[in-house]
């Protein structure tokens, strides 16, 4: 981690460590902590059903990386993805009536936890399939720039997709892309560690997840992903350096999942307790909080000012999922092909 | 004799030929230190070590691969799907090799292997992790499809699977897991493939399912009786080999006919099924076959629209009042 | 009108169609500095140059998949399988992400895609380069199947796969390419999905095929009317969308039908031709629907076994004489 | 290539040089390449139905590997399979009449040229679809371990079936069986530049395609594929090793096919005739038939009498396979599943 750290120091000016975006980006990642929280309650209440990946550790992989985007920008990611779509601006309570399988959800709850969407805000999915929307993504990327646009695609992933075949044709081909400036795309590998429940060093041959990438000619960093200062200064840079270039690049986020791998995962035999609490003292929101405590002198009443926000938000937006309605009966038979969807012309 | 669920049957067939057989081992995703996510294997790691419960990575496509290499090598691999919408990954492995090697290599090698796993729509499980695959594996000559409803086909079956010289596609119901049932403790007790059973005798309706449609049938017929009408069910097994005969006897002596599966009605089994019972007794039949299948969409999240998409007892109940003429 | 190979109309109707629309490209194997396997795509590198003739390499899962974040985005991208074969390797992306994502999204993108290539028994091909695919696609909702039988169809249907907004699946038959039929100028020709069509008309037995089997099935009826017998052929198009409207009027007024595929017949597309036609003109057939289908075998080398594997004129013959009871 | 010259030299005992198995494998070469001009000519006349891709210019990469191996180990391969079927003892007749279609093939006819068999000899297959058969081959290694044998798995592929999943999956596998010393596997990239018309250039993103496989922390050398005495040279060493350890190794052959990829490719509009020209300059049996003339004194007339052999032994294997009767009508059904085939005890 030392050169990560070096790299996240290096980037990032201490002048601009107080600009008010660092506070925003701590009220982000704060509401997105109370979001999960209260997903995992409205799961044990019944309220949520399916499948529960809460992202509770790993908020700094999304704010660092998603704030130093443009609008236009957009981002496929695994099912672990609430966080992704709150930090691109989609609104918590239509996020939450997803979950809670409500019309007024963000994907008509028809997707569910598992498939957010929101093209709007540039959130193409949300799936299921691990691995599966890699390919999906380098496809995206190519269309941007065979448009002409500036537009980039980030399309973040975890450790344990790395072994899946369409990871490795996903990659080859972006770097087969990237020679003629045509996939700006940028790779994350969110790191946490662990596979559901089997370690990278358990599912990898190569642990060192980085190197796996330079296999396909792109290149790749490892950040600290508990510190979004870190992990926003190599953002920034990247961002810039894949727009210029259309080139792909891939940053490897290592971090840490609070919770277990879904809301199933209660016994976590894989990992013990004391693991969990000695990763729980790099809380990458309380990293931001204390840095900005001690350089801007953020103090106590301010952090418990956007605690009570963010409360109030997640409470506001569990109160519109429990009272949203259902999905209309006809919506089974809308969206399964054109003809049953509203007519929409292409971008 | 003894009580077991559909869980506990299939782990049990599992220790029992591990036990039996040192060729036998199992691999697939968080089924060792995890001890499976349906909880099938649990304690099987720490009983047969590393080696023989070998934990993967997310790779299905390099799983059933791997067990097919094994295979023609003459281990006998267990691959555990963690649900059998993910074994689409690996078709190609599946369909391509394991159903074909047998074959355009002469004869030359057996591929005793199976891939088994749940299937099936659950609880909000969205469009990727609700299907059910019988029809897809059962078109492809070279694999056997099995399908239990029941604990103890399911530990019979299974046990006839793992003993076999062909790769087979097991699929099980992930809503079924907890149901209990009598299963024979015999160590050697198997159940044959291709051999279809009456779950249920009848003289008005034959009712023809598998797996959990075929526990939902019985209840529907339970029903059904209570207005006078007896419907004779008949419990498929496996889809490939398939045994109609059964239902062709039945068909012969009730007239008329209703499949029922949980897929997508086009091209799916039913229709397989509905085609063979016409083609075989065609002049017994007072009404054509009807089928009652899931509705023909992706599996939707919300409660309300899940539970129009699958099929419920109310509809095997109007089916076999339509094909009585007796409706409405 | 101009006479054209099946291999030309479908050319035809792709560089039609990346005239019209800047947004279409398509990617695949050899298909650029080769100029494909079969030919499809020769010239179409020059033409268009490397950013919108892609020569991909071997990854049938990445082509598939790039091309639906493609389609996502506004492309309309075609993919040419060297063989559909290949496509397997590909099922994932297909079935679990071009067919599902507009549904699981709310309706929030359209997947404007078609996936093309040959499929079905060549010369000597063997078991893994023989296959058809169309049962194997077409019970999944959110895609569509086309099977043409002629090369107007080829090129009217592929150009209606290139302008929709939903994932295609566009099933050629090599043994095909080389044939010659009239084919429309007009750069606006296009057929409709889910319209079958009378290839032939006849008053004794209907016969519904599409693709390579149609045009055997033609043959037969051809024979078949030498001895006084007047079958009616028809051509379903497309899978999926499947019209069975025109078979059911034809069975109407024949009271006979014969059901004609290339594939394995278990869980094959003419079961659920079949069924469907039973469940909505049961009281017109006269005789149960007949399946005239290849061998439930994998496909062997030696010339003379796969010719006995693969369906002929003489069983389509044999089968309308079957639901004739004329036999023998 | 200098380095891999080196190693040869090397690892090659100069005394060594002359001994008599030296001959024999230029033989086998020998053999091969005309075996191959044959099935060319036979393919021509419509002897040989399906899809035939031989192996003329690369015999010193299977010649030189499998002469290293031991009874009991065992080989995967893709379509490009004859010279792999000879090298290890199949019949050329038998070999020849599968091309023919014929019952006395070595599948029985059912195969044919991209599915050869011969599980007595070790041969494993013969698959068509790119990269399917490296999953395959990495489970029979850990299957041959797992019963404690010395025996050890081969597995070619070419530089195209890289870019498959299949063949990401079974490396990742590989490499994590063999930290346990459960994958006895040698896998050799046959590096002909080219998978069918696409250069290495165009279809991998890191041309460099030993660099690739170590993303699965597996040792990979690189080897002249056109000097057998090189590519001998190496399998000697690590063939051993991998029998010692039970660990994977991969071996990069660098060699070039002088026909076309099959036997439809007439135009090869993705080369020039020159190039060809260039590397025919390079015949693996020109360099070793040179090598034993001026290390150890083979003189034209031993060459012509190998030569005559050759191609009696390939007249004969024509004649037969033309003579042999197709297979029986009732073998369509046989080899399904097994109660249609004889009961066969595994092994
Ligand atoms: C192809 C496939 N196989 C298995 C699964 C089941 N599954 C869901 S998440 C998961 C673990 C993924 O781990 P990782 O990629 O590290 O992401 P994380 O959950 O740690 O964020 C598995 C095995 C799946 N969804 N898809
Ligand atoms: C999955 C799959 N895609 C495409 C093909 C068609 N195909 C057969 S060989 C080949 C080229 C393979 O090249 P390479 O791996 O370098 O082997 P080589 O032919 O050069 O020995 C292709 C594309 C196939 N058989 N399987
Ligand atoms: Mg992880
Ligand atoms: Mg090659």
């Amino acid at each position: 981690m030392a050169k990560a750290k070096e790299q996240a120091s290096a980037t990032i000016d201490p002048a601009a460590a107080c600009a008010p975006e660092w506070t925003d980006i701590l009220r982000q990642m704060i509401l997105i902590r109370r979001f999960e929280e209260a997903t995992e309650r409205e799961f044990r209440k019944g309220k949520i059903g399916g499948y529960l990946h809460v992202y509770s550790g790993q908020e700094a992989v999304a704010s660092g990386i998603i704030t130093a985007l443009q609008k236009g920008d957009i981002l496929f990611t695994g099912y672990r993805d609430h966080a992704h779509a709150i930090a691109l601006g989609s609104e918590p309570r239509r996020v939450m009536a997803e979950l809670f399988g409500k019309g007024t959800g963000i994907s008509k709850g028809k997707g569910g936890s598992m498939h957010l969407f929101d093209v709007e805000h540039g959130f193409y999915g949300g799936y299921g399939i691990v691995g599966g929307h890699l390919t999906l993504a380098a496809g995206a990327a190519y269309a941007l720039r065979y448009r002409d646009t500036e537009r980039i695609a980030v399309c973040y992933f975890g450790d344990g997709a790395m072994n899946i075949g369409s990871f490795h044709e996903a990659m080859n081909m972006a770097g087969l892309w990237g020679k003629s400036g045509m996939c700006p795309i940028l790779f994350i590998i969110e790191n946490n560690g662990y596979a559901m429940g089997t370690s990278v060093e358990r599912h990898s041959a190569l642990t060192d997840l980085s190197q796996r990438v330079r296999a396909y000619n792109i290149p790749t960093e490892k950040v600290d992903g508990q510190d979004v200062f870190a992990v926003r200064g190599v953002a920034d840079r990247v961002v810039r350096q894949i727009r210029d270039t259309g080139k792909p690049y891939c940053i490897e986020a290592i971090t840490y999942r609070f919770s277990g791998h879904g809301a199933a995962d209660i016994l976590q035999p894989y990992r013990t307790k004391d693991e969990v609490e000695q990763h729980r003292h790099r809380d990458p929101i309380g990293i931001l909080r204390n840095r900005l405590g001690e350089i801007c002198g953020l103090t106590d009443d301010d952090v418990k000012e956007i605690e009570d926000w963010a409360s109030k938000e997640v409470a506001a937006a569990v109160q519109f999922a429990e009272e949203s309605p259902q999905p209309d009966a006809e919506e089974l038979w809308r969206d399964i092909v054109a003809e049953h969807g509203p007519t929409r012309e292409n971008e | 004799m003894a009580e077991k669920t559909y869980r506990d049957a299939i782990r049990d067939a599992m220790m029992e030929e591990m036990d039996r057989d040192a060729n036998v081992l199992i691999m697939g995703e968080d089924i060792g230190v995890y001890e499976g996510t349906f909880r099938i294997t649990a304690g099987m790691l720490k009983k047969y070590g590393p080696k023989r419960v070998i934990d993967t990575p997310i790779a299905e496509a390099g799983m059933a691969g791997t067990a097919v290499g094994m295979a023609m090598l003459g281990l006998r691999p267990i691959v555990e799907m963690m649900t059998m919408n993910f074994a689409i990954v690996a078709a190609d492995q599946i369909l391509n090799h394991a159903a074909k090697v047998r074959y355009f290599s002469g004869g030359q090698v057996d591929v005793p292997m199976v891939i088994r796993g749940p299937q099936g729509a659950g609880v909000q499980l969205s469009a990727q992790h609700s299907q059910t695959f019988e029809s897809f594996y059962a078109h492809f000559p070279g694999l056997k499809v099995v399908a239990p409803a029941t604990p103890a086909d399911a530990k019979g079956l299974l046990k006839t699977s793992i003993r076999g010289r062909d790769p087979v596609i097991f699929l099980e119901s992930a809503a079924l897991y907890g149901m209990k049932g009598e299963v024979p403790d015999d160590a050697d007790f198997t159940v044959p493939f291709g051999v279809s059973r009456i779950a249920r005798e009848g003289s008005d309706v034959t009712i023809v399912s598998y797996s959990r449609m075929l526990q939902m049938s019985l209840i529907a017929a339970e029903k059904l009786a209570e207005e006078g009408i007896e419907c004779e069910v008949i419990d498929l097994r496996t889809l490939r080999p398939l045994d109609l005969e059964p239902a062709y006897a039945s068909v012969t002596k009730t007239h008329r006919c209703v499949v029922v599966q949980e897929q997508w009605k086009p091209f799916g089994a039913a229709a397989e099924i509905a085609a063979s019972i016409t083609e075989n007794v065609f002049d017994e039949l007072d009404a054509p076959v009807a089928r009652v299948t899931g509705e023909d969409v992706p599996m939707p999240y919300a409660r309300n629209l899940e539970l129009l998409a699958t099929p419920h007892e109310q509809h095997v109940i109007a089916a076999v009042k339509k094909v009585m003429y007796a409706n409405g």
